[in-house]
């Protein structure tokens, strides 16, 4: 999650120009890596760095969707992994199988949360396009660029394909 | 150790009572160790990467896995002649 | 109870910890494993056991297993359980340390408790970094391996920790590892038989840091690497010395007598009561 | 090498053997240490003594271990101490909140020499007052007694003992290179009239047990290993089963348990001894070897029908605050003297609600401050 | 292990890094150093960072053995620094007071996390505070700096190389695991727009020169060994020309000078940031990441017409004394609010006369405090 | 200048300093006048040389001397020079230091500082006790010899410190006497010309408190012992193993070569400045 | 010096039965052992732990006497080595030369200081005689009994030959 | 330790100019380790311990009792032929 939450962080701070702060939480020791990633994003300067609400809630467990929910705000955004969390709060939801998705079309899970930062950039207007691709090109460790590249733009496609199958129907 | 939110439902692939090797999956964290050293290849992994004793003729019950499993998550069910002392391994 | 061996249910704190912190396939879990079946092979009550620990990821093992367990502080295990020994000479002290606990920071406590030889047994879990912190370099990563504190590849020497056990006095030292989990059961064993400081080295794999930093594979990697490279002591001489380079020897590589500390204080006691 | 053997009741005896007898005297059976002057003689001391009581003594190859090992033992049921001087004691401090975090009774005993640094090591200062309230990382509570007197080197010591096995926490003897190196007749008591207080054991069946239980009274009973209770300490965070937590609830009724079993009982830990109390306006307040120069000051002071009198806090730590705030109503002129540049005159300062003038007379040269010091200071401020 | 190298003034950086990147900057050539959550990412970046610059990195055995080399190496005229967290800033305990007393400039960053003990790596706490100002035997005067933000990491580690080479003495830094761990966007400023601060260099003749001078600024010129001027440097009490004494008149020139050098320069060493101060008759006194929360509240607390403004030391040793009488004088309340179980709150009760309330606000269970619990209190207490 | 020799003079801070607070007899004085003369042999210039040490009677030596001096704490006198020799390489860095303060507290130190192999220079001056604080027993205190913390005799094991050094890393390891003082000024030449760790053990003597509390007489049938009691180690060859036995050897005990850390790191700083 | 201090000390407080406070001091490190003792004595509790001003001074070097004569009271008795102290105050002296005597008659320097004490004795009613030797026989390591023993009292017969030879002056 | 306080006079009993060994009395502790191992047995101790070179002509000039001397309280005249290097011992 530090990996995806890092990849946004710069996308809106440094590409897009808006100041951010990212924390994150580990579990009880630091090696396992965190398990959550927070991102506040302002114009102006950001006093407290931890959202106190949430405008965009992004859970790819049952736990997290269930333990972080409740902050969201009444008229946030949730997007959802819906191949891992099944039972979804009574709210209006973004679910896509994120990790089937990668795992299937990439080939490792490990790019799940890229596909999932595609889906942000085309749901939301947190994040431009270009930016969160010039931010991949950045952050990704050596040898991943591509994959995650092309997980971002499975993201995007995804929604713009989803967003339409909607309109259609 | 990302993904370590484990199942709790006990492996159902084979009767428990009968089984020579059992999986308890809530413990297994899919490491693979067990099938890649059992020395007769009974074990294979399914497509969620669990350990399942696909070929329980060519297990010849010799603990291996159950020995080197990190996680306690497989064990395997006593030979029954020699030793009948009630015992580990 | 078919869903767990007995020795699981019987020394392992099932109820509450598991599964265990540990990543999938790390090889501390098979040594913990091997631990507790030699405890249970010699019969040594669990009110008598006392495990000690330091801090990383090795260190974890005593919150997992049904003993007096004290999971003490990064380096120090050895102090600590000098301490219990020496106040309970009856209880069988067992010390679980990293290389990183009982060779870097830890170092100290470690030549004096094979020089002081009180009776403890300790099981070092050499996975040649930290892997609590994140694949640190440890002072027993080969030179020129990659730690991400030496990003340059590791410019200074590995301990040879056998030998250096044996030069700083201790009277048993074994080294086994993950992959063949059953001599380290019996090198446990005797370790613990073992009246005076014994020392087990047993070499495990932190494949998420260490393997993959150095490009050497995952767990079953890691694991085959072992089998490749551990020649027994017993078959050392029959082999050619070209093939023993770059290998190891396992088994029991030192064994001998020296008068135990807490017999010795015993005499102490002994003359000063004669003596009053 | 101290070869003499205790024995009768009034003797002429040194602050540090005093304080070795004093660790026999209440229980104590077990001694790691270091040598490091000017402490040294209480190791020696106990190497001597204690293997004719059944007792264990250890040199270890440092400080850091020494702590360790008496930690190691007081888990196993024996009561532990060590002693040192400033840079061991710097070096214990990890362990000090280890034992602090983990509830392990064990008596520290800090004999105090000049510092910071290396410093003077045969000489006298006062100046680890602060350092055994706030040396370890993350909040702690100490309890630190400080003996200006060779019997109460040997009287503080039991008492430490009492409160650290009454409490289960580390306890801090803080006494100094004039002290432990003084001699002064000393009367001991029969073994019989020595109070003693043992830590309390479980009664509950083992699988019920808690070692960190939270109870009302913030202290847990503590079963040793062996004992057929099998639990896990850790320096983690922990609940009151001994297994580690990041939850936020568990985390804060840990810490508040630790906190709270020293502030709660601050009246019971805390001695104070007053001179001249009753209908003083101006105070001395001083600790260990100073307050003997003080109360000799305040004779003087009374002498030339000058109000003062001597507060002289037997345990600096935990500060009595509620006891400060009192007295201060009452007096005009605080006097602090203190053989360092000035600490627990801030906490003389912290309880002033400004009513009263608190002035530091602090000396850090090596030297005593005199009772004529102290006396002039009292004649120039009041 | 982060590879990325220094560049571009724009960038979204880790708390840590950019305190390794802080230190580049300031001349930092060497870093010595022992693994420990959450401060380890300092020692990654200069891993791979020093080098490329000409400096040396190196782990060493253990907390200990970093401070002594970084010692060592400052005293071979590199600047230098180590970083930790809680148990090893424990360790560094007598280090930290070798470098005062033998005036090494050097800095230590404690990425605060946790404690006590063990206690909880991977999550915050303030509760180092006072052991930044106590942890080592013997009276010692700290400088200790507060970052709230990622940007501060970077500028406040040059700032404490500045003072540690103006003034002679170890500088810390006392960052946390949230701004350390933290990332945002910092616009870097330009080398030279970047103020550095070089030990004073002697200027006499070797056979004149005395590594310990005393004069008037308390600041002793400095070589470096291997310069041509041969010195001695040690931890006992010295004279000025670095040979230890027990003379009582030089070892209070010794410790006057140490004390002073601080004392005198308070107002060089303290920066403070206010908001709202102008007019306000609360106050909310805050340090490191909960200051960020304060700001949001009291600028809560001005919508709703409550005079309320924010009071944040970016030096929190030493204390600023004279500053906050001062302020008090002004103030019906102030609230402090810390991650720990009230620190510096003793010290705002010490300067204050009792004219106005302090009331404190705690939290130690591994959270932030918010902005919304900050703005309660002030509701409530007003 | 005819009252003092012109070493003393060149080297030793005689103004200040002098009398030294040593004991009458005791041997630190002549492993300082063995080491200066070694210096000035090798013609080192005094504003290169840097002398560091921890504390104890032996530690006291960088006070007399007149280079750049560093006197530190108790046991780590080798992880600040670390610092100094990693900072300015082009410094000859000479650690001067107990048995208690390299072995005991400074044990860690010691064994990382062999393993490490920077260009450091150690002279251990072993007198089997803590001189300083009176006599207690140190890590080098034989089995059941007399210390004041060890009334009823020592029932720890000593160490063997060059075998420990050897085990450890160090490249270079030799071991002198105080009484063969002209023996040892060669060895501290060869040490300090030594390209890596070295280390020179002296045998040396605290009649004060180890021999009065073990009865081994004054400093001067102390020095008669070590005459008598060392073995060139070109001899040893020739001398029957049963007369060995009790006896300790002198002279280079081990020399081989490793890579030099200040070296590799250069290598790392080319590597990482090619990188940038 | 410390072996006398306390030897006197165990003499005044326990075989005669007053308080006494017995301190030292120590070079610049412990190992040399003490360069001075100071006494305190009284009938009642005892404050400050130093003496303020000196009843009683034994001076066995010149440096010694001169540093604290200053201290000694108008009428306090000052006894010095004759043999090493030359220099002598304005004041009225008992001077023996005590190492002199040590050497010559017992055959170590070392017993000097108990020659002294007996000297004391003899002199002062700080220490009685019997005090004396009590605690001596109590302090002195084993095997130095017999020649500490003979110390005092030659420092004590010395004392009384010499008053008797002033009386019949 | 106890008496070091060193007599700060040099020794005249020979003259610095010829003597073969010269004892700076300041600095010496009298332990009479010059004395106990001077390979011919030229000096001994004066009545107060000081070392005297009783028999200059037994002296060879070797320097090992200024080698020896832990406190560099005695200085032996090179030898003048071999070596005529300003130099050390
Ligand atoms: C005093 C102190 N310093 C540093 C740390 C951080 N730390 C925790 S575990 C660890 C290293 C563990 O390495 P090792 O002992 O090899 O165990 P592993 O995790 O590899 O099993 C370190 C440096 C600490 N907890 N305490
Ligand atoms: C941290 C610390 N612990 C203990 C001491 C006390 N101390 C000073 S020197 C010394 C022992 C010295 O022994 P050694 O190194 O053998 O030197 P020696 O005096 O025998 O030459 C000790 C324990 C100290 N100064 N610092
Ligand atoms: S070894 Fe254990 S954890 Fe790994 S796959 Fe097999 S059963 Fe699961
Ligand atoms: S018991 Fe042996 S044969 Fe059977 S599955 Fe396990 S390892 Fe394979
Ligand atoms: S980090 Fe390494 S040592 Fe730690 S649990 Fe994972 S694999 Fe094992
Ligand atoms: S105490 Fe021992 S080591 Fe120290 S100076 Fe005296 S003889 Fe030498
Ligand atoms: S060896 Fe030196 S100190 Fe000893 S007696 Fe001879 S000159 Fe004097
Ligand atoms: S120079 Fe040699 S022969 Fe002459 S006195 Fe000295 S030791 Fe003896
Ligand atoms: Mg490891
Ligand atoms: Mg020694």
């Amino acid at each position: 999650m530090v990996f995806a939450g890092t990849v946004l962080a710069e996308a809106i701070g440094v590409e897009d120009g808006k100041n951010v702060c990212q924390t994150q939480s580990y579990g009880p020791e630091a090696r396992g890596g965190a398990s959550r990633s927070d991102l506040v994003v302002s114009s102006g300067e950001i006093y407290y760095p931890k959202p106190l609400k949430l405008d965009l809630l992004l859970a790819l467990t049952q736990e997290a969707c269930d333990t972080y929910f409740p902050a969201l705000k009444e008229d946030g955004v949730l997007i959802v992994d819906s191949g891992l969390v099944d039972q979804l709060p009574d709210h209006k939801v973004h679910g896509f199988p994120f990790t089937q998705i990668a795992r299937d079309q990439i080939g490792t899970s490990m790019v799940a949360n890229i596909i999932a930062l595609g889906a942000i950039a085309a749901l939301t207007k947190i994040v431009s396009r270009k930016g969160l691709l010039e931010a991949i090109k950045k952050r990704a460790p050596k040898g991943t660029e591509e994959r995650n590249l092309k997980a971002a733009q499975l993201g995007f496609e995804l929604t713009q394909r989803k967003k339409r199958a909607r309109k259609k129907r | 150790m990302a993904d370590q939110t484990a199942k709790t439902q006990v492996s159902t692939k084979q009767k428990a009572e009968e089984e020579k090797v059992h999986v308890f999956e809530a413990w297994c964290k899919r490491c693979e160790i067990c099938v890649a050293f059992c020395p007769t290849g009974a074990l294979t992994s399914d497509k969620d990467g669990f350990p399942v004793l696909t070929y329980p003729e060519k297990c010849t019950q010799c603990g291996m896995c159950e020995l080197r499993c990190p996680d306690f998550a497989i064990a395997v069910r006593p030979r029954e002649k020699k030793e009948s002392k009630k015992g580990s391994s | 109870m078919a869903l767990l061996s007995k020795v699981t249910h019987q020394y392992l704190r099932t109820k509450k910890q598991f599964p265990n912190v540990w990543c999938a396939g790390c090889g501390i879990g098979t040594i913990m494993g091997a631990i507790i079946r030699a405890i249970d092979g010699l019969k040594l009550p669990q009110d008598d056991v006392v495990m000690v620990s330091g801090i990383g990821c090795s260190s974890r093992m005593p919150v997992y297993v049904d003993f007096n367990t004290l999971h003490a502080t990064h380096g120090r295990p050895l102090a600590f359980a000098t301490g219990v020994k020496l106040a309970q000479p009856n209880l069988k002290v067992i010390i679980i340390t990293g290389d990183g606990d009982a060779l870097a920071i830890g170092g100290n406590h470690f030549i004096h408790a094979c020089r002081r030889n009180i009776d403890l047994t300790t099981i070092l879990i050499n996975n040649s970094t930290y892997g609590m912190t994140g694949g640190q370099v440890a002072p027993t990563t080969p030179f020129m391996k990659i730690g991400t504190t030496a990003p340059y590849g590791n410019r200074e020497r590995s301990f040879d920790i056998a030998k250096l056990a044996i030069a700083a006095g201790a009277p048993f030292v074994a080294r086994g590892t993950v992959y063949h989990m059953v001599q380290l059961r019996k090198l446990v064993e005797e370790a613990i038989q073992k009246k005076g400081f014994s020392l087990v080295e047993v070499i495990s794999h932190c494949h998420t840091l260490y393997g993959r930093l150095n490009k050497e594979g995952g767990a079953i990697e890691m694991l085959k690497w072992q089998k490749e490279h551990a020649i027994p002591i017993s078959a050392a001489g029959k082999v050619p010395p070209e093939k023993l380079r770059g290998k190891f020897l396992t088994g029991v590589l030192w064994d001998i007598d020296f008068p135990e500390y807490c017999e010795e204080y015993d005499k102490v006691m002994a003359e000063a009561q004669g003596k009053m | 090498m101290v070869k003499t053997t205790i024995q009768k009741r009034e003797r002429l005896i040194l602050g540090n053997r005093a304080c070795a007898e004093g660790a026999i005297a209440a229980g104590c059976r077990f001694f790691a240490g270091y040598p490091i002057t000017p402490s040294t003689e209480i190791a020696e001391v106990l190497a001597w003594e204690l293997p004719k009581v059944g007792g264990k003594f250890i040199q270890m190859e440092d400080e850091i271990a020494s702590l360790a090992a008496v930690i190691g033992a007081s888990v196993a049921g024996v009561k532990s101490m060590t002693a040192t001087s400033g840079p061991g004691f710097s070096l214990m401090q990890e362990h000090i909140g280890y034992a602090f975090m983990a509830e392990v009774p064990c008596v520290i005993v800090n004999v105090q020499r000049g510092g910071p640094s290396t410093g003077l090591p045969t000489k006298i200062a006062q100046a680890d007052t602060m350092q055994a309230r706030w040396g370890t990382h993350g909040d702690y509570h100490a309890i630190a007694l400080a003996p200006s007197s060779v019997a109460e080197c040997f009287h503080f010591t039991i008492r430490a003992f009492n409160l650290s096995e009454k409490y289960r926490t580390p306890v801090i003897v803080l006494t100094d290179e004039v002290v432990g190196h003084m001699r002064e007749k000393v009367t001991f008591p029969e073994s019989s009239e020595i109070k003693i207080i043992n830590r309390m054991k479980p009664t509950v069946h083992p699988g019920w047990y808690q070692h960190f239980e939270v109870n009302p009274h913030f202290v847990s009973p503590m079963a040793s290993f062996g004992e057929g209770y099998r639990y896990n300490i850790t320096g983690l965070t922990h609940n009151p089963d001994g297994f580690p937590t990041a939850r936020p609830v568990a985390i804060k009724e840990k810490l508040d348990k630790l906190k709270n079993k020293i502030t709660h009982n601050v009246n019971d830990i805390v001695e104070i001894r007053e001179e001249f109390m009753e209908d003083a306006h101006i105070a001395v307040f001083a600790y260990g070897i100073v307050a003997r120069a003080a109360r000799q000051a305040v004779h003087m002071a009374r002498e030339k029908r000058i109000k003062a009198g001597l507060i002289q806090p037997l345990t600096v730590w935990p500060f009595p605050d509620v006891y400060m705030e009192h007295m201060l109503e009452q007096l005009d002129l605080v006097i602090v003297a203190e053989l360092n540049q000035g600490q627990l005159i801030r906490e003389v300062m912290r309880v002033n609600t400004g009513k009263t003038r608190v002035r530091g007379l602090n000396r850090y040269d090596s030297e005593l401050i005199t009772p004529d010091q102290i006396f002039q200071k009292i004649r120039e401020e009041k």
